[in-house]
């Protein structure tokens, strides 16, 4: 009756000036040279830039398939609990969250290292003597640090519970009697599964990947701490552009905005193979 | 309307160590229309899961054709469930909910697509196969529910308040459907409501419920006319309830004054409640009556009036065409066919009283509020 | 805010490069607080000047980045005479090739680069930046995080000019540390502390105050300045432009050539001082470190970098782009 | 209904310790008496102590803790108002504004970074110029140039929050009953004490709830604060800094220090909720139980 | 009951062109129980929204005591409301709810408490202003809903539709608890229902609305006994609607007989809509009836039998409390007090035929369903 929608204009104006400008803005160094004339040049050379797409798409979708395949089963599993563990596991599941990514990111190292308390670990219980000795080789540790493995690893570790907690807040909200309906109409608890749980559950899913694939395509941290700056994604190229060792903000730009459109694309597709129109945004 | 097709033998069941169901005898009909008619709680739909094999009875048998299937899980039983709130799955179309059943039974597409097209005919929904079911209204929905059930040909549908979600209109035309469903269909219907009139106007038979034990079972007129206790006859319709003794045969007293009646049986000066309804209370002349008394309180319902007359004390609601004022003097006559006699039990007391009606109404007091919470409390 | 508003200086320098303490004294003479941040490289510096939008008041890039900032305008003059302690300056490091009429920078530290390796790890005497190179070492190596030093070590070992802007030789260059990545470890900076201490890593060029530092931490690690020739460096504070806090900055340009300041800050840092004042205060040992204090025989094999031209900056922005893709 | 299965349960053993392994480390590590990741070489407090005296540390926690603060309270309110607004506007206008909100929330932080620090240095060096044509033409010295720091940082924290805080207050006024505010209003509070008496108190948790994403989200943040703060540095950017070289111990007992407190929240926040939900389990029974027996 | 406090005069609201209200002309005496009684969507919480203050009409006044208060905000006027879902403010326990409306103007505390007590015993929850309203039964969030508007002594009182969310039971014993409370408080009840029964059991005064129209005024036996128009006659009961010509006073013909009748001033051979209630009508031996028909359906419903009873095509409905079968042929009487004599209306022939009851359902067509639908999202 009253106007009270005046009340979001400040926000509209506010998310206007902040985060719409700022995009405009990235279009427009995108097409412009340093010395200020349109230009398209920072396209040209996108081919060459090639094996980085390649690579960052690559491991941000290894990275989220891995997601997905430990996160479903487990939010499935979770949301059997009874009420009470299930609040404590999501919490145990939110609680790393809690520590700054970088420390835990930084802690694999000291794990995986080729001086890491893995490689001790098995140098101390004689495991690599053992080989040596049966295949007459000559290995005093197990390379995993720096390997692009490590980064998936750190990806995996960094964004599993924006995984799995879409997915097992949809799920824990499926009505048992379209269950137990199902049962009824003859399903068994397989058929139960893939013809009710599994459809319904695709909002989730689908907002666990949006969740996990777009950080980790862009991620800068993960490949510079655990991928040793040998094998750079997006996110290391684009940072290294503004901040970095290569200084190019127009190139920058123009690598962002094809990342962006990417994103979009990748998204695109994947609502229209979900059919999801109640794309959900859960926190 | 003979062959047994479902017995529940001495089923209880009890969660934490409450009682819900108290050893349930039950048996249903080929071709029946059965229902379960109690108020919230009693243990309805726990009875209808126990059929449709989603909970196991803590003790007792559940035998399909003779056959025990307590372990028989709900997916293999011949029995089709429709749910409180339909249960339709949201992620699919009309059709395809109807078609679930048919899918996973494996028939071929064109089967499929007949059976669920004809009994999407059945249920009036024939145009509406493509629509999302989230798109539909409350009663279109209801059919959906119906035909995924049906579509599937079982022997027995169980109903778990299927109308509850209505309103009123609506309620009234799909009463009527679904009974015209279950003749055409010529199947056993198992249907849960706590609405009285809606047991009484669809049931072939009618099984009351109270505290998880069977109160009465029997035809709707049976039920109505001849309740076996307090908690049926002012479940099912409204009834004065008052304490009688039965001298002999045929002969029981009221008030002090001795009235014909249909019943015998019972011991001589047994105490018994008596069910008296509201219609059923003929006015005549103060001096013409058996007993006279006076009107408290008169409420136009339309139909009838509802008026309250005093009678010594006790107050008895009877329901008129006439219209009468408060404070008229007025006698009533009972006939031998309209009093129903009823052997004592724990709802004795309990319910038929009209003193606390309309002008009358005391105010409640706090105590009983505080007695009713503590109940809650009991419960709990 | 009732009182003044608090005076300050910024100061961006390299990592692990100062005595972060002394900054107390300083605000107890001066009254002026320092907000102290440190960056990675010249390039991470220059992008980050060239940004804009930070303001910063005292920057200490290395010689060749000094030049390149007087070129593109993006340094201020310095009054010198508000640094009266510059003629505590060795005259040596004055009117550098970079700053030939030393209107822009005051000299912080200098230094070379060599090569660290741990004895532990490697039997071998390492003498050559073909080591760097060697598959003998697979895994092992650590290399420059940086366009030019990481060019440098490849063009050291291919016998061509640091200097160079021929672009087959640059391209040659290339295509060895494009061979070199496959055995390598990975790209650091500073993360060589950590790599080379803990025997994660057994061999990596760096900077020599950082390797006496390293070696202090473990005593396997060896440094050597390998026989090719290596990269002489000195790095000078300097103001960039439209510092806000200018006079602050030469006061505290002016606080690092103090004698017991340079003193003080090289005994963390061990990096060798150009205040001469304050090389003349040490003691013998400490002056007769080679890996401090290079003796001429060395010096003579090092290069300067200088500014390269724009298209040779172009394409090292291009080809390490490429490199690390 | 059914217990998990072994191979449930195994599932979650495993992610568990995934999850926690470098936590653990973490925690281990910040009472070794070295400085080393990997290797035990005795017990100590020493880092805890240390970290107290550590001015970058604290300094950059200060910030953290500031900017977070700031910016989730400010965030809160613009975000409850914005939401306020948002769910009083007709449909079409409202999904384009949410549309509009969501980008924040997909986009990938670098690219929010990005943009961000674009627009900040482009409006920087365009007021520079502009406050020195003024200067020129009026003869007065004007000042309007600003830099990166915390005011572009906690710009850029409230613009990252505020969508969080309507993703969890809009759907809160969802289920707010249309006619609490009448009713308060009816009851003779004008529009103003009605919003504050009736609407504030129903959708409070909702705004908890944003305030406690908006704090979070603040403080776990790296890549956005990386490339808005200028010379700022929050906590994140100072490990960040650290990782460069070698990460102190200090940090590790600081994480730990933190992990602690947040644990010990969640425990009693769990606990009081469980009791909460106890006692609401028992009074929905209790309603049941009244209708049931309301009739005798 | 006389002075009147409240008048709509001309009052009409249309959104996006869609007119609600349509010319309202209606007044409101002092101390008198009126109900707006309508189908879903009439517009009787429009009516009452423009009464509170939450709505201005689009042109049209609204005078208390004669005063203009188009342009008074709600807060600022006299009467307080009752809302469809109690509105209860769910952070504040049942005192504060209570003294909500008190604290706002800044009563002092122990007037506050004692108001508030007293309001509580009142609606007998006495006891329970600690307990969250959450907590509660929906019969006791009712009564705290009721206490909260009444402590502020309202002269009106404003309920739409306050007992729609409770079940059969409950609402029924809350009827009798809301007239109780009127009568005691000597106030104004300006209430809305949809439920015909609950506005013939409470109300002084009916006002039957429909599509933004009032249909009719009066008092519950006029507007039963004597409806104006079709859809009066339908909405209020069930009965039997007939063609019918008024060949002069007192005489009117139904199929083609003539019955005496008590309604006069009509044209002659005016074509009149013929209202009979189905529990209006006598059955008597077919030779001895004025009508004789065959019965087709009989639905058992406790109090009586609905029966259904083709008279030469036409199915009436008839209640009776005697059982007869399908197939009976039975005759019928009606005396001319049971006939009521409408003038034509645009309701005309819409109503109260009941060839479509029971067995003799037709099926609905999906052109039926659509349009149901349409009328779905009009108006969300
Ligand atoms: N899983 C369960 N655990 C514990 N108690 C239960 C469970 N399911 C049902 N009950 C209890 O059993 C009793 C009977 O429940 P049931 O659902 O059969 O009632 P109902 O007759 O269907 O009532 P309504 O008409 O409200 O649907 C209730 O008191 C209910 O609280
Ligand atoms: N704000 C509004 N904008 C547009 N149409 C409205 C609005 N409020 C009500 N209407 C329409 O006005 C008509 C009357 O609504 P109203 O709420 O008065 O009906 P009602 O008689 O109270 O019905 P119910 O019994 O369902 O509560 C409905 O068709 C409704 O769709
Ligand atoms: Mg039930
Ligand atoms: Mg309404």
């Amino acid at each position: 009756m009253r106007r009270r929608y005046i009340a979001a204009i400040p926000h509209v104006v506010w998310m206007a000036v902040f985060v719409v400008v700022p995009l405009i803005l990235v279009v427009f160094y995108a097409f412009t040279s340093a010395t200020g004339g349109l230009t398209l040049e920072n396209f040209r050379n996108m081919g060459s830039y090639m094996s980085v797409f390649a690579r960052s798409l690559w491991l941000a979708f290894l990275a989220t398939i891995i997601c997905l395949l430990i996160g479903y089963p487990l939010s499935y599993v979770l949301s059997k609990e009874g009420p009470g563990m299930q609040r404590i596991f999501i919490m145990l599941i939110m609680l790393p969250m809690w520590i700054n990514f970088l420390l835990r990111t930084y802690a694999w190292m000291s794990i995986l290292e080729n001086t890491g308390l893995i490689n001790r670990l098995l140098t101390s219980l004689g495991i690599f003597d053992l080989i040596n000795r049966i295949f007459n080789t000559n290995i005093t540790y197990i390379p995993m640090i720096n390997t692009q493995g490590a980064v998936v690893l750190g990806m995996v570790y960094n964004y599993l519970p924006f995984m799995v907690l879409p997915i097992y807040s949809v799920i824990v909200k499926i009505d048992s009697s379209l269950i137990e309906a199902a049962q009824d109409l003859g399903a068994g608890s397989m058929t139960v599964f893939k013809r009710i749980i599994f459809p319904l559950s695709l909002p989730g899913v689908l907002s666990g990947i949006t969740m996990v694939f777009v950080p980790a395509v862009s991620t800068f941290i993960i490949s510079k701490l655990l991928g040793g700056g040998t094998s750079i994604l997006l996110g290391d190229l684009i940072e290294m552009q503004f901040l970095g060792n290569a200084y190019n903000p127009h190139l920058g730009s123009a690598i962002s905005l094809i990342m962006m459109i990417i994103i979009m694309i990748c998204m695109f597709v994947m609502n229209r193979f979900g059919e999801g129109e109640e794309q959900a945004v859960i926190m | 309307m003979s062959k047994e097709i479902i017995r529940l033998k001495d089923c209880t069941v009890a969660f934490d160590d409450e009682v819900i169901l108290d050893n349930i005898n039950l048996y249903f009909n080929d071709k029946e229309f059965l229902t379960l008619l109690g108020p919230s709680g009693c243990g309805k739909t726990t009875t209808l899961r126990i059929i449709g094999g989603f909970l196991k009875p803590t003790s007792g048998d559940v035998l399909f054709n003779g056959v025990r299937v307590n372990d028989v899980p709900p997916h293999k039983r011949k029995v089709n469930t429709i749910f409180q709130k339909y249960a339709l799955f949201p992620h699919l179309d009309v059709f395809e909910n109807v078609a679930f059943g048919l899918r996973i039974a494996k028939l071929n597409e064109s089967e499929i697509r007949s059976r669920v097209m004809e009994m999407l005919e059945i249920v009036s929904l024939k145009g509406f196969h493509n629509r999302k079911v989230t798109s539909l209204s409350g009663g279109q929905q209801q059919r959906v529910a119906i035909a995924r059930a049906l579509v599937n040909r079982p022997k027995v549908l169980l109903l778990d308040e299927p109308l509850g979600a209505l309103d009123l209109r609506l309620r009234k035309d799909m009463q009527i459907e679904l009974k015209r469903i279950q003749q055409a269909m010529d199947i056993t219907f198992i249907y849960v409501t706590h609405d009285q009139e809606e047991a009484l106007a669809m049931s072939d038979t009618i099984v009351v419920m109270d505290k998880g034990r069977i109160q009465q079972i029997g035809t709707p007129e049976q039920v109505y006319n001849e309740p076996k206790n307090a908690f049926v006859a002012d479940f099912i319709g409204e009834s004065n309830i008052l304490d009688g003794i039965m001298h002999e045969d045929y002969v029981v007293e009221i008030f002090g004054r001795k009235f014909k009646c249909l019943d015998s049986g019972f011991a001589p000066r047994e105490s018994v409640d008596v069910v008296i309804r509201p219609e059923d209370i003929e006015i005549v002349e103060p001096h013409k009556g058996r007993l006279s008394g006076t009107v408290t309180s008169v409420t136009f319902k339309g139909v009838h009036y509802d008026i309250i007359v005093d009678f010594k004390g006790f107050k008895w609601l009877i329901q008129t065409t006439r219209l009468h004022n408060v404070g008229d003097e007025i006698g009533i006559n009972i006939g031998p066919e309209q009093i129903h006699i009823m052997k004592k039990s724990e709802y004795s007391g309990m319910f038929g009283d009209y003193s606390s009606y309309s002008a009358e109404y005391e105010e409640i007091t706090s105590e009983d509020w505080e007695d009713e919470t503590e109940g809650e409390e009991d419960e709990a | 805010a009732k009182k003044q508003e608090q005076k300050v200086v910024n100061v961006y320098n390299w990592g692990e490069n100062i005595d972060e303490s002394i900054f107390k004294i300083f605000e107890k003479q001066t009254g002026i607080k320092v907000n102290y941040t440190t960056y990675e490289s010249n390039e991470q510096l220059y992008a980050v000047l060239k940004m804009g939008g930070t303001n910063y008041d005292v920057i200490i890039p290395s010689d060749y980045m000094i030049s390149r900032l007087i070129e593109e305008g993006m340094l201020e003059k310095l009054d010198f005479n508000n640094i009266p302690n510059f003629d505590n300056i060795d005259e040596r490091y004055k009117n550098l090739e970079y700053d030939p009429a030393n209107e822009y920078s005051v000299p912080y530290t200098w230094g070379v680069v060599g090569l660290i390796y741990n004895t532990s790890m490697i039997d071998d005497e390492i003498t050559s930046w073909g080591a760097l190179f060697d598959p003998k070492y697979s895994g092992q190596i650590l290399q420059f995080d940086n366009s030019r030093d990481a060019m440098a070590t490849a063009l050291f070992h291919l016998g061509y000019s640091v200097n160079t802007t021929d672009e087959a030789e640059l391209n040659e260059a290339y295509e060895l540390l494009v061979q070199q990545k496959t055995i390598l470890q990975g790209y650091v900076m500073d993360q060589i502390y950590d790599k080379l201490e803990g025997g994660e890593a057994a061999i990596g060029p760096y900077y020599a105050g950082d390797a006496l530092l390293m070696m202090e931490n473990n005593p396997d690690l060896a440094f050597v300045v390998p026989e090719e020739g290596t990269n002489l460096f000195v790095d000078a504070m300097c103001i960039p432009k439209g510092a806000v806090n200018k006079e602050n900055a030469e006061l505290f340009i002016n606080f690092m050539c103090d004698t017991d300041i340079a003193l003080k800050n090289m005994a963390v840092t061990c990096y060798a001082t150009p205040v001469r004042t304050a090389y003349e205060a040490l003691d013998e040992e400490t002056r007769s470190n080679e890996i401090m204090f290079p003796k001429d025989d060395v010096l003579n094999r090092c290069q300067i970098y200088k500014n390269l031209p724009q298209e040779t900056l172009n394409l090292y922005d291009q080809l390490w782009v490429k490199l690390k893709s | 209904m059914k217990k998990p299965s072994i191979f449930g349960r195994l599932l979650m053993a495993l992610v568990f310790i995934f999850l926690y392994a470098p936590i653990a480390v973490l925690i281990v590590f910040s009472f070794n008496s070295s400085k080393s990741r990997t290797v035990w070489t005795g017990f100590t407090f020493d880092w805890y102590l240390k970290l107290f005296q550590d001015t970058t540390i604290m300094n950059s926690l200060y910030v953290t803790l500031l900017v977070s603060l700031l910016a989730a309270v400010i965030a809160t309110v613009a975000g409850t108002i914005a939401a306020v607004g948002i769910y009083n506007m007709k449909r079409s206008h409202r999904n384009a504004v949410l549309a509009l909100n969501n980008i924040p929330v997909i986009n990938a932080d670098i690219i929010t970074g990005v943009s961000m620090s674009l627009l900040f240095i482009s409006a920087a060096s365009v007021l520079a110029k502009l406050s020195l044509a003024f200067s020129q033409l009026l003869g007065v010295n004007i000042n309007l140039s600003f830099s990166l720091g915390f005011g572009t940082l906690l710009i850029a924290h409230i613009t990252f929050n505020v969508p969080y805080v309507i993703l969890s207050v809009l759907p809160k006024l969802r289920q707010l009953d249309n006619n609490l505010f009448e009713a308060a209003q009816d009851l003779g509070a004008t529009w103003w004490q009605a919003f504050y008496k009736v609407i504030i108190p129903e959708i409070r948790p909702g705004i908890v709830n944003g305030l406690i994403i908006a704090f979070t989200m603040s403080i776990d943040d790296f890549v956005i604060s990386y490339f808005t703060a200028g010379r700022v540095q929050t906590l994140s950017m100072t490990i960040y800094a650290m990782t460069k070289k070698r990460i102190t111990p200090e940090i590790n007992a600081l994480s730990t220090l933190l992990f602690t407190a947040v644990l010990l929240m969640l425990i009693i926040i769990n606990i009081r909720q469980a009791s909460q939900e106890k006692k609401l389990r028992k009074t929905r029974i209790r309603s049941t139980g009244i209708i049931k027996y309301s009739k005798i």
